[in-house]
């Protein structure tokens, strides 16, 4: 255990402290002591700037698992440690925005801390480990920490529902990832991402590559909200707003960015890599852009751009994956795509978590998100308003402010592709800046709506439950004011992160494109000149979106437009019902509660497979039998014996059935004096009795038998089902007494009629086998009457109704 | 013998499974009854039919039949009349308490 | 010394029959067999240690030799279910201390309890193939005893159903028994393996071996031979579900293990690989799709003994030794959570007097202890880490992928997410929610109840934090029971 | 159970029980040597008493024999099962059986085993049990 292992797993032991906090230090809100982790953390993990920037890597060995190949490696190099940086980061803040976001009188601040230690703590092993089945421990933790997170306010109906479709959704997509994993495993005998990346070329030869591949990105693309599994995150805004500033724009969602940037340098430069990712992004991106259009309420409307801008990321990496495929070209034209990626991914959160902020504010404030209720809050909310103004215009790409940086970025990476000159980009390659910039117009447009409904126009008071709506109280806005702040010094300043924390990233997505000692050159710009295409597309994105903006009126209330609910819920909705409801239909028509049905269904299986078995061995196999001889009279006795039992299924009346049934046993106990068996006839006639009696007193009470009317076809199905079971036992029977003949082996009864006498002191020998030789099975032969008693008596005696005990 | 035994065991076997099918509590406690007969004669056929005399000492003989499928098939005669026994209280007091011997009535709720 | 590996079977034995003589007085009985468990899960840990370090342990009853009389055999395998079966069967009486009505105490309900564990660890211990068929009787009687005990209309109706199957499935125990000693003459089952080993015709022996397969699969719910389970284990009260849930299915899954890894191991491409592994998979889709269709707690938990045993066969049929520990890690994981779950819907069945979800809900704001630790447990079950059942599941799983049984690997995953699905069904529903319970019943405190589920807690966590041990536990086990030649040689001392 | 009054069947019924009982013994002696054994003179007994039962009617019975039978099975497990912890006490496994010939005056030359407490628990389960559940049965039908 080193002081990275213990940074990782901190957060969960105070978890386990908060309960304790919150119980005997009531008067202090909780999440005071909680801040004081993620800020000690994000400190620490600073520290690790100068070591990172210089291209050094951090690696803390901790077996684990070792047999399994599980080992909990830490590593921490430029990727990691961006990510460790926004988790601990963003969530100080967020840590602190909740103090004021939740009562400390009418909420469970417990349950709430708890949860939001145990992703922390998660999301850090996610991004800081290097064993893949560590990854995946944590990965679903994370998703278990955010479905309780949704659940927080577990009595309402929506929370519920949030709550369990992502934790469905996250977690198949975990398990697909679990299987990719192990694929890789399979292929490459490890799970450590350093060796498989070392063993990349052994990977890509496989012929599981692709299966792994798309396992993987299964996981990747649910977790991080990629279409068509985007649905769980709009349903998942019923988290707290905390929640959903930190786990659902800043971190978690970045989980799956996190692992296609990290396995980049495992799949990276295969063309299925390229364009599954590519497009899986693009399509993510302008989907997502358009939906948040349609949303009314503010967070539904961030829900849907966190969906559109994680696209963007990721069809970034996508794009980028091809500097692999030209390890020694010239790779500024692919790097762009990364460098924007990383880029990008810092600016969404500091803006996304910004307006998220400010969102929960309006919130908080007014009681209400609906943005058609909302309106004229500029006056009255100042600082919010220029929170959100800030966080707008960057989403929106408009500069000075970071995100138009990225955006830029993100159009030359998608521009640069068109040059590729592989998987026939030359072609069709042009589609994807288009479909980029179509998506850039609608991103426009929801952040023009966004601030427009709720900031400007008139403020009517009518509409809202609260009755003197605010400013919010100073606490709160010290979050979203800091990362506002960070929005304008990056989109002003974003050299300062260049060297430091983007740089050092690249170079960890893209391993091995680079020889020693190298650098990429990421020197960002604000202007290209007037040639730049980048500066054309972005002024056709603000004049088509005002226009739009302008128009807004007219198709307000078309279908588009007031369909809120995005069409893969319906999916998911049937899909859970029906299988609920498929469930429920497999198992009534086979648990039908009628003993009739399973017997059917269990011979049936057995008569099958038996019956396969038998003719895939060519059985019975009989050669030469040595048959003892049949006496006339043992002909006589097994005739009445076989007309005792036919016959049992003829008779209507119970008395003679109980007759039928005792005069084969009595046979039975006359067989066996056929066969030399005198005590077991002895006992037979004996027992027989018995039963007679018992019989006798306990159907003395029931019914007359009814005569029985079977329909044709079920009489049909059972009398082959019973003639094909009795055929198996025949045929089994003959082909093991053929096989025990062949064997020859010699039965280890000999030993007793050799030492019956001598040395158990008995002549009968069944007697001394049972006592002596066997005594257990006699001793366990009466335990097993006794426990018949036991349990009639019991019978008899407790009549329960059924609410006696549990 | 062997050959014979194990077709009338199969016989056997076919009408167990037959009642073991049929609607009334006391047609498949018969068929129990049945089962237990033909898997301790099956037993017993199994390792060969009279091979020699009883398995008693006294009666000094060349040969004995196997005495250990004797010693099974009668703890697995007690252990069957034991069930038995338990299995004809249940069905009586089944009976009594559903006031039906009808399976078919026995099936309880769909959604059990 | 190995006088001792039959005490497991004897002390429950004695105990029980002088419970039988004091059968009208509750009290004593109560500190008898509680002190008696208690014993034994003490002799079972110590049996596991000195086992483990000292290798396999013979007795050969009665001072016959070994094909001859009857031998009881401890090995890892062995003493490792031993210890589960007493921990089990520890918990589930403490438990019932607590929950179950006076008038069952007088009733023989601790004799019968007793004598189910002679049953179980009698079929774990002993090394001959009737005397598993005894062994097997006495267990499955005492749970005709304690399944129907109480005597209500529903548990009559279900029990006569499951006596009945398992009235069958003995029967063609029978059957096979007989099979096997025509063929090999012998009923010790090292014997029977040394004397198989040394056939080399398979047919015939392949049809012995899906006979005994067919027995031991209806005794462990294997599909389609599970009818009886799902229904007749609503009816008893919480303590006995638990007990059978954790116990008796896996006695089954023992057997199908011992045979198959001693015996049946001639002919692993049709046998393992083709039909346990078929029988596996779909055994794990029926079981959890009928765990979906369920809105009960008792129910929902009684399909997913189904499901969840076919992972442990699954692991036999994959019959590699990675597998092979999966399952072993498996049984010890289920056995331990399977129990505390229908142990937590008894507590909640004493709260809201139902085990019907849809009465149910906000237990979580009354009852948060019991919510969370039904929670851990529940998420363990479907397979969540870094729990135990992650570190069951996952050995099974590669082991499948390696061995390119990539359907059933599939099958194995998607089950864990339809587990995680009616768990969470369970969880929502009467856990989340608006409080549908009255203020008195709020208000019933439910610790004492938590108190002997605490430790399956525990287990179920330390299980999965420290898996290294148990794996490589596991993983010994498995590396012995797939070699055995170290089982015959130490039972037949060649 | 109707309660039959009739003098001739009583007297003969004690005899019946007299000569079933006394063979019924012999069964449980003579079981190591020839055909028999606990179980079977267990049952034997059984059946003699459930004909005592049948003959003088049950509660008339029930007077004279006052005995618990499930408290008779208990004690017959315990002897079924102590036998061999004996052997386990002097370091011998579980269940091990000893026998030995002695001259005794009269008998001539008897064989004493360690088999035959066995085999009295046996017979004192089966005894009890066949008719503790008849009889349970038989009260039922009140």
């Amino acid at each position: 255990m080193t002081l990275l292992h213990w940074a990782v797993l901190s957060p969960f032991i105070a978890a386990i402290l908060i309960p304790f906090l919150y119980k005997y230090l009531k008067r202090i809100h909780t999440g005071w002591f909680v801040l004081i982790l993620p800020l000690v953390l994000f400190i620490y993990f600073l520290s690790f700037i100068p070591r990172t920037s210089s291209g050094e890597a951090i690696l803390n060995n901790l077996d684990w698992v070792p047999s399994l190949g599980i080992n909990f490696n830490v590593y921490v190099d430029g990727l990691s440690l961006l990510f460790a940086l926004l988790i601990t980061g963003i969530g100080a803040l967020v840590v602190l925005y909740s103090i004021y976001y939740l009562s400390k009188r009418k909420e469970k601040l417990n349950n709430f801390y708890v949860y939001l230690l145990m992703f922390m703590g998660a999301m850090l092993g996610v991004v800081l480990s290097d064993n893949l089945i560590v990854i995946y421990v944590f990965w679903e933790v994370t998703s278990i920490a955010s479905s309780l997170l949704i659940s927080y306010w577990y009595t309402r109906e929506k929370s519920i529902y949030g709550a369990q479709k992502s934790m469905y959704i996250t977690v198949f997509g975990g398990l697909s990832m679990l299987a990719g994993f192990s694929l890789l495993y399979v292929i490459a005998g490890t799970f450590s991402i350093r060796e498989l990346i070392a063993n990349a070329d052994i990977v890509m030869a496989s012929g599981l590559f692709i299966p792994a591949m798309i396992l993987v990105l299964l996981g990747a693309f649910t977790k991080s909200a990629q279409f068509p599994f985007h649905i769980w995150l709009p349903d998942a805004m019923e988290a707290p707003t905390p929640v959903s500033a930190y786990l659902h724009s800043a971190t978690m969602v970045k989980a799956g960015i996190y692992l296609v940037a990290r396995l980049t340098g495992v799949f990276g430069g295969a063309p299925e890599w390229f364009w599954i990712i590519t497009i899986a992004g693009l399509v993510t991106l302008t989907w997502g852009s358009i939906s948040a259009v349609r949303q009314k309420d503010l967070k539904g409307i961030l829900a849907f751009s966190t969906i559109s801008q994680l696209g963007l990321i990721m069809s970034l990496l996508g794009t980028g994956s091809a500097a692999f495929y030209f390890q020694d070209g010239d790779n500024a034209l692919y790097m762009t795509a990364i460098l924007a990626a990383v880029f990008h991914l810092v600016n969404h959160a500091t803006f996304k978590g910004s307006l998220f902020m400010a969102a929960g504010i309006v919130d908080h404030e007014t009681g209400t998100r609906d943005i058609r209720k909302l309106g004229g809050l500029m006056t009255i909310m100042p600082i919010t308003a220029t929170i959100s103004l800030i966080g707008l215009a960057s989403m929106a790409g408009l500069p000075p402010f970071n995100g138009f940086l990225s955006k830029e970025m993100f159009l030359t990476g998608m521009l640069n592709v068109t040059e590729y000159g592989i998987f026939h980009l030359e072609t069709f390659g042009f589609i994807i800046p288009i479909i980029a910039w179509i998506a850039s117009v609608f991103t426009f447009l929801y952040c023009i709506l966004m601030f427009s409904k709720t900031f400007m126009g008139k403020f009517d008071s009518s509409k809202l439950k609260v009755q003197h709506v605010h400013e919010a109280p100073i606490g709160m806005l010290i979050s979203p004011i800091i990362l506002a702040v960070l929005v304008v010094v990056f989109g002003l300043f974003p050299n300062l992160l260049a060297y430091s924390i983007i740089e050092p990233a690249m170079a960890a997505i893209a391993p091995g494109i680079l020889s020693p000692g190298e650098f990429f050159d990421v020197h960002i710009t604000h202007w290209h000149g007037f040639l730049a295409p980048e500066l054309w597309m972005t002024i056709g994105v603000v004049v088509l979106g005002v226009i739009l903006f302008m128009t807004f009126k007219k198709w307000e209330n078309t279908a588009f437009y007031r369909g809120e609910r995005d069409l893969f819920n319906y999916a998911y909705d049937y899909g859970y019902d029906g299988l609920v409801k498929g469930s429920q239909w497999l198992t009534r028509i086979q648990m039908t509660g009628r003993l009739r049905d399973y017997f059917i269904y269990m011979c049936t299986f057995i008569i099958l497979i038996m019956a396969y078995t038998m003719y895939r061995y060519n059985l019975p196999a009989i050669q030469s039998l040595d048959l003892s001889p049949v006496p006339i009279y043992v002909w006589f006795v097994i005739a009445v014996f076989i007309g005792s039992v036919i016959v049992i299924p003829f008779i209507n009346n119970r008395v003679a059935l109980i007759i039928a049934t005792s005069v084969s046993g009595f046979i039975v106990a006359l067989l066996f004096v056929l066969f030399r068996a005198p005590d077991l006839a002895l006992t037979q006639l004996l027992i027989e009795t018995v039963s007679v009696i018992l019989f006798m007193l306990v159907f003395y009470h029931l019914p007359k038998l009814k005569k029985v009317k079977t329909p044709p076809k079920l009489k049909a199905v059972k009398l082959i089902i019973s003639i094909g079971f009795g055929l198996i036992i025949t045929l089994g029977s003959l082909s093991a007494f053929s096989l025990g003949q062949e064997a020859n082996y010699s039965s280890i009864s000999e030993y007793y009629t050799e030492n019956a006498k001598e040395e158990a002191g008995g002549y009968n020998i069944v007697n001394v086998i049972l006592v002596d030789f066997r005594g257990l099975d006699t001793m366990l032969e009466v335990l097993v009457v006794a426990l018949a008693v036991l349990t009639v008596v019991s019978l008899i005696r407790l009549r329960f109704k059924g609410s006696e005990d549990v | 013998m062997e050959l014979l035994m194990s077709i009338v065991i199969g016989i056997v076997f076919s009408v167990t499974i037959y009642l073991f099918m049929s609607k009334d509590l006391l047609r498949v406690v018969a068929a129990t009854l049945l089962l237990s007969h033909a898997v301790h004669l099956l037993l017993l056929t199994m390792s060969g039919l009279q091979r020699g005399a009883a398995p008693v000492l006294s009666f000094d003989a060349e040969a004995y039949t196997d005495p250990l499928p004797q010693a099974l098939v009668l703890t697995a005669i007690v252990i069957a009349f034991a069930v038995t026994a338990l299995l004809l209280v249940m069905s009586y007091r089944t009976y009594k308490v559903h006031k039906t011997d009808d399976l078919e009535e026995l099936r309880g709720s769909a959604d059990e | 010394m190995s006088n001792v590996i039959i005490l497991p079977v004897i002390i429950p034995f004695i105990i029980g029959a002088i419970l039988i003589l004091l059968y009208k007085r509750h009290t004593i009985q109560r500190v008898i067999s509680g002190i008696t468990m208690l014993a034994l899960l003490a002799l079972s840990v110590y049996l596991a240690i000195y086992v483990y370090q000292h290798g396999t342990l013979v007795l050969e009853v009665g001072d016959w030799e070994a094909p001859f009389g009857i031998v009881i055999v401890a090995d890892l395998l062995s003493t490792l279910m031993l210890l589960l079966s007493t921990l089990v069967g520890t918990v589930c009486l403490f438990f019932a201390f607590q929950t179950i009505a006076r008038d069952r105490e007088k009733q023989f309900f601790y004799p019968l309890y007793l004598f189910l564990m002679i049953g179980v660890n009698g079929s774990f211990l002993t090394g001959d193939l009737f005397n598993l068929f005894v062994f097997f009787e006495v267990m499955l009687i005492a749970s005709y005893g304690l399944i129907v005990h109480g005597g209500t209309g529903y548990q009559l109706r279900e029990s006569f159903k499951y006596v009945i199957i398992n009235i069958f499935a003995s029967a063609l125990f029978i059957v096979g028994i007989a099979w096997i000693y025509s063929i090999t003459g012998t009923m010790n089952m090292a014997h029977i393996a040394q004397r198989v080993s040394e056939l080399d015709q398979t047919g015939a022996l392949n049809i012995v071996a899906i006979m005994l397969f067919i027995v031991f699969a209806s005794k462990g719910a294997l599909f389609p031979l599970y009818f009886w389970l799902p229904k007749s284990y609503y009816g008893p009260p919480a303590a006995i579900a638990a007990l059978f849930g954790g116990l008796l299915t896996k006695v089954g899954i023992y057997a199908i293990i011992r045979t198959f890894t001693v015996i049946f191991n001639h002919d692993t491409g049709f046998t393992h690989k083709g039909l346990i592994v078929t029988v596996a998979g779909f055994t794990m889709l029926f079981g959890v799709l009928g765990a979906v269709s369920q809105f009960d707690f008792k129910r929902i938990l009684s399909y997913h003994i189904i499901s969840q045993v076919g992972y442990m066969v699954m692991g036999l049929g994959i019959f590699t030794p990675l597998a092979v520990a999966g399952a072993i890690y498996y049984i010890a994981h289920h056995m331990i959570v399977k129990t505390a779950l229908f142990l937590f819907a008894g507590a909640t069945q004493k709260i809201t007097g139902t085990t019907d979800l849809k009465k149910m809900g906000g237990l979580i704001g009354t009852h948060p202890w019991l919510a969370w630790l039904f929670f851990i447990t529940a998420i363990s079950l479907a397979g969540i880490p870094p729990l135990s059942g992650f570190f069951s599941k996952f050995p099974i799983i590669l082991a499948g992928f390696e061995e390119q049984q990539y359907v059933i690997s599939a099958v194995a995953l998607l089950v864990g997410l339809l587990t995680l699905f009616s768990m969470m069904k369970i969880f929502s529903y009467a856990f989340w929610g608006k409080q549908k319970h009255t203020a008195a019943q709020a208000k019933i405190p439910v610790g004492k109840l938590l108190l002997p589920i605490l430790p399956l807690v525990a287990l179920t966590i330390i299980l999965g934090f420290a898996a290294e041990p148990i794996f490589t536990y596991s993983m010994e086990v498995a590396e012995d029971i797939m070699n055995p030649t170290n089982y015959i040689e130490s039972v037949l001392k060649e | 159970m109707k309660k039959p009054n009739n003098m001739m069947l009583q007297t003969l019924t004690r005899l019946i029980i007299l000569i079933v009982l006394s063979f019924s013994i012999y069964l449980l002696l003579a079981g190591h040597n020839s055909p028999g054994g606990g179980f079977i003179g267990g049952l034997m007994t059984a059946s003699a008493i459930l004909i005592l039962y049948l003959s003088f009617g049950l509660n008339s019975i029930k007077k004279v024999i006052r005995l618990d039978y499930i408290k008779i099975i208990g004690i017959g497990l315990l002897f079924a099962s102590v036998t061999g912890v004996v052997s386990m006490v002097f370091g011998f496994p579980y269940l091990k059986q000893f026998f030995d010939y002695f001259r005794l005056p009269i008998l001539g030359e008897v064989e004493l085993t360690t088999a035959l407490p066995f085999d009295l628990g046996v017979y004192f389960v089966v005894l009890a049990s066949a008719l503790a559940i008849i009889l349970t049965i038989a009260e039922d039908d009140k």
